[in-house]
């Protein structure tokens, strides 16, 4: 029992972060129809990124958020600008390669300024432990769960209080009438651009906190992958929560089942989930009439 | 004297070409080709030879993603199991290379059955997901076949002797390669200009209508999984004799990627397309290194690790710039410079 | 054809020598012009493939979408250039087009796609516009909550008209509003678009094949071939042009021929060939 | 005597809503029956029904006195049932030629292998194919845009493609949905010609979908008429035109031809 | 013979120096500069300078056999001073027969490299067997009869490791509460570490790379279990160990390099300034000592080959190979009949202030 919850409690610290990249994925994919193969690589470049501003700044926890949070944002708009814009209209998998493309060029570029070496990202408190109903746990988890729920409860407001989920929706379904409705192509996928390299660039700095800074860590991107497809490539909210269930899930599996099995299990787990469900579980589908 | 190209028959316009310069020009490019280990140093041999084999598996996956618009993220696995399937049946069960190299697309081409079917209800990126899932089922799997699969440390195969013919040479393989290689562009080129192409076709543009003209999706589907695949195996098979050696480590995930990146740069679903998109990203890091070695040279730096990852963003920039360029693909380029070239000095 | 001694009151919207380039080999336009004046209906008449979807995709800026290039020649609106504008601009100027082919949100409700119409309303004017639209048309009434890619062809053209309308526009470009229309609800559209022409001084110009519709509301007409304007004037005019009596009316000697009595296929006579 | 095409009470749902209700009608061989209705009246999806696009929730299907429930949908077209779509369903990257092709599928027997080798037979029977489609080019004159991308074409240059899809597989039936849509009097006449060729030299029987009464009345030998899903009248073209319920509910008040 | 002129010596090197596994690579060409760097300043070879040719095969083999050809064929090297990882190194073994030339690999060591011994090929160092034997015993004599946990790779590397691991278990017959493989590239132990700590795991053998270690031990630390645990020397980097941080406390590593904390360690550090960039010395770590190590025994080999410099010579002289000196490991021995200098072993102590690796006294 006390087994199993603490199989659970980690697998939701885990799951959190997923969670966030799931998030991100899904906000590019809601405005612009396509999977950033470049995310897990963005993640880890804001994480480095924020690492060393704080560390200039004598390692302070504030200058390493709004580090993050800053060169996110910036990064993101200027993707948008000055590349994925220019593939507005252009075919699907074109656009997804050019992201492939920028996901080499980042880790490159982190390995050249960086290098190789493992970094410890050290935030006052945040390997910190603090036991709670016999659980210990760390306060950069603690602080993981909390940042999900809020991107979550955000995310929600956002689409549920404004127009701009639709026109997402428009935008990705067909820019041309979007654009011909009045709504700026551009200014919406900006917007979607920008908060997906924030919720990255989140889940890539508290894994870094959790684990260790290195530039193996873009593998994020890959492991959420389930996470997303789970949800619906879509459906933001929807796989935000499906990060935390995958999580649990792969550490349920690696602890009753096999370990070998737990990298594998989302994957597995989707398997099954889209032959029930083409589009994951809160997925838009897509309407196709003769 | 003829004032363009007419066609007289039909059967004419099925003729990959209608000039007797293009066909001239074929001529050309083959014999070169031939010669090439001749003239060449075996290194540039081996570059070639990579670029062939290479050809054979990203034309299988250009049958299934380019015609059929089915997209895969998980090629890898048709390319390891191929792979295997040769250097187990020869140096396990000392089979004969020529069964060995059918196996190695029939292996591939049934796990492409299997894999096919998720395709029969998914849809673009969910699909190429569980493709993706599927390369790390396979990967566990050869991980946990023992002494079978050889696990983690691999098989060594060793260059096989067919009909006196022996591999074991760069050339021997080379030639080997290039004969499979201009098969396979032929049998898809004809794919490409038959009954079986148009199906692709049609499904790829339009599912319903395809059924509506009589093309059961479910058989052509997965048609085009087992082509893709079978053609992907024998280009693994190829890859364990180039490198002598079936270890899953010799199969990076990546190889998946690069090979839609292959794909795309060149431009999707074109033949031509897929050719120069090959030799391009095959030759991307030989040329980068060479340009990095020459500019350090010039400027006399010393070129410490560091300098080295340049040559990692000068690839994703080739990626990333010619999409930008043009989306169609480089293939889109050397249209619009054929059309500039027939068409002056008039535009339009 | 359009005179550049420009008239006592300046035209809304004045196209000049426009050329419009497809993919940097296909010439649809050329040296296309015309005016609208404020509250007046201008039809674009022509075969297909003449090229009048095309100029309409050209005011509205979305040829790059299909990458079309405006070569030569400028589009003139309300005083400003509309040549580089951006399609999101150009409707938060008022002038919005009705794309042909309906081209609807597939995955989103009938509400939902009205709502993406008026994007640029405030939730009052969102309000009122549903409400002008729902009566306009009822059937989308009962629809609402329907995915909009499941809808009737029919249907989907309401929904098309409807969501251009949504965002109370100055100048409305309709690419053959009555495509597959049951003629009760076609005499009602042009009923209804003759209506907000005269009273809201709302100015329209109009793609339509049923050239009889057409010119029974339009105040003037230009008929394009191969992508050149070959001939304009008041509908009236045009209604007692033999030749557009002919092709585009189908009378012949006093009334409508029917359609088995066409014996021949067509030798289309060319006004310049 | 017997019908070529016969729909028996067949009903659709689309979970609440019932777009076709218990409709009854058939088509005999050499007719051309048009089909009409407000818009949404469930018109295409009774095409949709007779061409195994959609199954009957019940109600059946009878083709050549054979009845078609059981029949997968991608065996219609080799039955011998064509027809074109509403809102254009080309393949939009492919050229127009190869369009037409596809058309042609169910007639080219080769083998994928075949088609791999591409020698004997299958290069024959491409031969074929292209004459019988070269043909129909030349009938609906557009040679022009012979090489075009489909996707690039106008629509009506779109829907002429539709129909010479529909006319390469050479169907003994051919349902057409709303073809003249988006064409000019001129080029409506064209093809209203064409369609009475096809039937009168070909033997190919007709059934239509249009909102113009012109084309209707002119070229129908009878009519059935669609309102929610229920038929409310059939009948020769004279007849309909002064049925009251057809005129209340679709026609209005104004002469079919309105100068 | 290729690649001598009578006034240079060129020499070959092949090693994944891009890429996130680079980190060993890097420090390991630095070595071979090192070394060549020295020879050079004593008036290298007999009179003839040496150059290194180093290419870069980014651990994916197909590059890394290309690489091979062209170090033989075009740049047409004397000899091979490194071969990269254990696949790579696998897939060049052909040639390298075919060709002949000699060559010296200290980054990794299959047993087809040297078992049945190819006439060409050298290798020194220590197999992973016989390290996590090695460290298994060292950590049995220090925390006698204790229950073990065994968390190991799914690939090459884990089986060699869990191979070692038998021979020991087998040997002290120890008491095993916890076994399992891990997928390679696993970010995350909190399930296994779990399980261990369940199961009464009183001593851990981490056989991850680096990261997997580090997570390893700080999810331990989560745990609140402050049991010992050992790794092998594949990860043994400074920056690892301030990744792991004060979880590193109880941090033990098995390695034939001599700990940073010993004095051989700080000598070489201080050879390696005088001849290192500010920026390489940066990213010096125990590969550096080990590729030194390797092209010192290669040069030697060449010096005593005299002026007739040649393949079989050097062969000849690199299988007289005897207690070659080389100051950061044991000494190093070839014969003709084992090309495989076994170095010894040595368990050393993470030190969390230092950040280094200190002998156990
Ligand atoms: N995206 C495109 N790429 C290339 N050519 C195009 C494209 N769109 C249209 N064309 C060509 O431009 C010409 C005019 O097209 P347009 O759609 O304007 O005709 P139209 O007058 O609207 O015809 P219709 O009445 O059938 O709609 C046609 O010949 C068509 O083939
Ligand atoms: N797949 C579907 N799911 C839900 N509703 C549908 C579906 N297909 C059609 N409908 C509904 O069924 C009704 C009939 O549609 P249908 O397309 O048959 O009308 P129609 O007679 O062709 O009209 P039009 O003349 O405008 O084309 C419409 O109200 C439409 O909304
Ligand atoms: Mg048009
Ligand atoms: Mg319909």
């Amino acid at each position: 029992m006390r087994y199993t919850l603490e199989l659970v409690y980690s697998g939701v610290a885990i799951g959190a972060i997923y969670g966030l990249m799931a998030m991100a994925f899904a906000m590019t994919y809601k405005a612009t129809g396509l999977l950033n193969f470049a995310q897990g690589e963005l993640g880890m470049l804001i994480a480095y990124i924020s690492w060393s501003i704080s560390t200039a700044l004598g390692s302070s926890t504030w200058a390493l958020v709004g580090g993050a949070l800053l060169s996110s944002i910036v990064l993101g708009l200027l993707i948008e600008r000055f590349i994925m814009r220019k593939m507005i209209g252009q075919p699907v998998f074109s656009a997804v390669l050019v992201t492939v493309g920028l996901g080499v060029i980042i880790t490159s570029v982190v390995l050249m300024i960086w290098g190789g070496e493992q970094q410890r990202v050290d935030v006052q408190y945040a390997s910190d432990i603090v036991v709670f109903a016999g659980l210990r746990m760390r306060v950069s988890q603690i602080a993981v769960i909390v940042v999900l729920l809020l991107a979550l409860a955000l995310t929600h407001v956002f689409f549920r209080y404004s127009r701009f989920g639709i026109a997402m929706r428009a935008v990705a379904a067909d820019a041309r009438t979007a654009s011909l409705m009045g709504i700026s192509v551009s200014r919406v996928q900006a917007v979607a651009w920008a908060t997906s390299s924030v919720l990255a660039g989140l889940a890539g700095l508290f894994f870094a906190v959790s684990f260790e800074l290195s530039p193996s860590i873009f593998t994020l991107g890959l492991k959420s992958f389930p996470a997303t497809v789970f949800g619906g490539l879509d459906a933001v909210i929807g796989s935000g929560a499906s990060g935390i269930f995958i999580g649990v899930f792969e550490n349920l599996v690696g602890g009753y089942i096999a370990p070998l099995l737990k990298e594998i299990a989302g994957f597995l787990m989707i398997l099954v989930i889209l032959m029930v469900r083409p589009f994951g579980m809160f997925g838009q589908k897509d309407i196709e009439r003769v | 004297m003829q004032s363009g190209n007419f066609k007289q028959s039909f059967s004419e316009q099925l003729n990959l070409t209608d000039s007797n310069a293009v066909r001239l020009w074929y001529a050309v490019v083959l014999a070169a080709l031939v010669a090439l280990p001749f003239v060449a140093s075996p290194y540039l041999t081996g570059f070639f030879t990579t670029v062939l084999f290479t050809l054979v598996g990203v034309l299988g996956l250009n049958v299934l993603t380019g015609f059929t618009g089915l997209v895969s993220l998980g090629h890898v696995a048709f390319l390891v199991l191929g792979g295997y399937a040769y250097a187990i049946t020869t140096v396990r069960f000392g089979l004969h290379p020529l069964l060995a190299f059918g196996l190695a697309g029939v292996v591939p081409a049934v796990a492409g059955l299997v894999v096919g079917i998720p395709s029969l209800r998914l849809k673009g990126l969910y699909l190429a997901i569980t493709t993706l899932a599927f390369t790390f089922i396979v990967y566990s799997l050869i991980l946990a076949g023992g002494d079978f699969t050889g696990s983690g440390r691999g098989l060594m195969v060793p260059r096989p002797v067919i009909f006196g013919i022996d591999f074991s040479s760069e050339r021997a393989l080379y030639w080997l390669c290039l004969a499979l290689t201009l098969a396979t562009l032929l049998g898809v080129l004809n794919i490409r200009r038959s009954r079986l192409g148009r199906a692709f076709m049609a499904i790829r543009d339009n599912d319903q209508a395809a059924v509506a003209m009589g093309i059961s999706l479910t058989k052509y589907k997965l048609l085009a999984f087992v082509i893709s695949s079978f053609l992907t195996g024998i280009s693994g098979a190829l890859m364990v004799l180039f490198i002598n050696f079936a270890n899953v480590e010799g199969f990076p995930f990546l190889l998946s990627i690069e090979a839609v990146a292959i794909l795309i740069v060149g431009g999707i679903g074109s033949v031509l397309g897929t050719v120069i998109g090959t030799i391009f990203i095959i030759s991307l890091p030989e040329v980068s290194t060479q340009l990095l070695g020459a500019v350090s040279a010039a400027f006399g730096w010393q070129l410490n690790s560091v300098a080295l990852e340049i040559k990692g963003i000068l690839y994703g920039c080739a990626i990333v710039g010619f999409l930008m360029l043009d989306p169609r693909g480089l293939v889109g380029l050397w249209i619009d410079l054929k059309r500039l070239w027939t068409s002056r000095p008039m535009r339009y | 054809m359009t005179d550049h001694t420009t008239p006592p009151d300046e035209p809304l919207l004045a196209v000049n020598n426009l050329q419009v380039v497809y993919g940097g080999a296909i010439e649809a336009l050329r040296d296309v012009s015309f005016e609208v004046h404020a509250g007046q209906i201008v039809a674009l008449l022509g075969a297909n493939g003449a090229g009048k979807s095309t100029v309409l995709k050209a005011i509205s800026g979305i040829l790059d979408f299909e990458d079309g290039k405006i070569e030569k020649g400028e589009i003139r609106y309300a005083g400003e250039q509309l040549g580089r504008m951006s399609a999101a601009n150009i409707v938060g100027r008022g002038l919005v087009h009705v794309p042909e082919g309906r081209r609807l949100f597939a995955s989103m409700t009938v509400q939902e796609n009205l709502v993406v119409g008026g994007h640029h309303r405030n939730r009052a004017g969102l309000g009122d516009s549903l409400e002008y639209v729902y009566n306009l048309f009822p059937r989308l009434q009962e629809r609402r909550t329907q995915v909009a890619g499941y809808l009737s062809g029919g249907e989907q053209q309401m929904v098309a008209i409807g969501r251009a309308l949504m965002s109370k526009p100055r100048i409305l470009a309709l690419d053959e509003p009555g495509l597959g229309l049951a003629p009760l609800v076609v005499n009602e559209i042009f009923e209804r678009i003759r209506q907000l022409a005269r009273d809201e001084k709302l100015t329209i110009l109009l793609v339509e094949q049923n050239a009889m519709k057409a010119l029974a509301i339009a105040d003037r007409a230009y008929i394009m071939e191969n992508g050149r304007v070959m001939l304009t004037g008041s509908s009236a005019d045009l209604k007692d042009n033999p030749d557009v009596r002919e092709f585009y009316l189908g009378i012949k000697s006093g009334e409508v021929q029917s359609m088995r009595d066409v014996k021949h296929y067509k030798r289309r006579k060319r006004w310049l060939s | 005597m017997t019908h070529l095409m016969e729909a028996r009470g067949v009903v659709k749902k689309f979970g609440g809503l019932t777009a076709v209700n218990e409709v009854s009608l058939h088509v005999n061989a050499g007719e051309i029956c048009s089909l009409i209705g407000p818009n949404g009246a469930g018109k295409t999806t009774l095409f949709n029904l007779i061409s195994g696009v959609l199954r009957p929730t019940s109600g059946e299907v009878f083709f050549k006195e054979k009845s078609m429930a059981r029949e997968r949908p991608e065996n219609y077209a080799a039955a011998g049932m064509g027809r074109t779509f509403q809102n254009l369903a080309l393949f939009k990257h492919s050229t127009v030629i190869e369009n037409l092709l596809v058309g042609r599928h169910t007639h080219i027997k080769c083998n994928p292998l075949e088609s791999i080798f591409f020698l004997g037979r299958a290069r024959r029977e491409e031969v074929a194919a292209r004459e019988r489609v070269e043909q129909i080019v030349e009938f609906l004159e557009i040679e022009s845009l012979r090489d075009k991308i489909v996707g690039s074409l106008s629509y009506g240059q779109q829907k002429r493609v539709e129909l010479g899809r529909a006319l390469a597989s050479d169907p003994d039936l051919l349902l057409l949905d709303e073809i003249v849509a988006g064409m000019n009097r001129e080029e409506k006449e064209d093809i209203a010609r064409f369609i009475l060729d096809i039937r009168d030299e070909l033997g190919i029987t007709v059934l239509m979908i249009e909102h113009d009464m012109q084309v209707v009345m002119d070229l129908s030998d009878r009519i059935y008429v669609l309102d929610f899903g229920c038929l409310i009248a059939t009948g020769t073209p004279a007849e309909i035109m002064n049925d009251p319920a057809v005129t209340k509910a679709y026609l209005g008040e104004e002469a079919p031809s309105d100068a | 013979q290729q690649g001598v002129t009578d006034t240079e010596i060129v020499i070959g090197e092949i090693a994944p120096l891009t890429g996130p596994a680079s980190v060993g690579s890097v420090a390991l060409s630095l070595g071979t500069k090192m070394a060549v760097a020295e020879a050079n300043a004593a008036g290298g070879v007999n009179g003839r300078k040496i150059r290194v040719i180093s290419e870069d095969d980014g651990y994916v083999v197909t590059r890394a056999v290309q690489a091979a050809r062209k170090l033989i064929t075009s740049d047409k090297v004397f000899a091979l001073a490194a071969i990269s990882g254990s696949a790579p190194s696998v897939a060049l073994l052909p040639m390298l027969k075919e060709t002949g030339i000699p060559a010296i690999n200290v980054l990794s060591f299959p047993d087809s490299l040297h078992t049945p011994v190819v006439p060409n090929i050298y290798v020194g160092g220590a197999s992973h067997q016989d390290s996590v034997e090695a460290l298994v015993t060292e950590l049995n004599k220090l925390f006698p009869n204790k229950k073990w946990a065994v968390v190991t790779q799914d690939d090459e590397l884990g089986s060699l490791m869990r191979e070692g691991w038998e021979r020991a278990a087998a040997k002290y017959k120890l008491n095993v509460v916890y076994k399992t493989a891990y997928r390679r590239g696993q970010k995350d132990f909190s399930a296994e570490m779990l399980s261990a700590t369940k199961a009464g795991a009183e001593i851990l053998l981490a056989g991850g790379i680096v990261t997997e270690n580090i997570a390893m031990v700080k999810e331990l630390e989560r745990l609140g279990s402050k049991i010992p645990v050992g790794a092998t020397w594949i990860g043994r980097y400074p920056s690892a160990l301030q990744a792991m941080g004060s979880a590193a406390s109880n941090f033990y590593m098995i390695d034939y390099v001599v700990p940073e904390g010993s004095a051989q360690s700080r000598a070489f550090y201080a050879r390696a300034t005088k001849l290192l960039s500010e920026d390489d010395l940066k990213r010096v770590n125990r590969y550096t000592p080990v590729a030194y190590a390797g092209t010192k025994t290669l040069i030697e080999a060449m010096r005593r080959c005299g002026k007739a410099l040649t393949w079989a010579c050097t062969i000849k002289e690199m299988d007289n190979t005897k207690d070659m000196e080389t100051s950061v490991m044991a000494p190093i021995n070839f014969t003709a009949k084992s090309h495989f200098s076994r170095q010894k072993l040595s368990l050393m102590k993470a030190n969390v202030k230092s950040l280094e690796f200190e002998p156990l006294q």
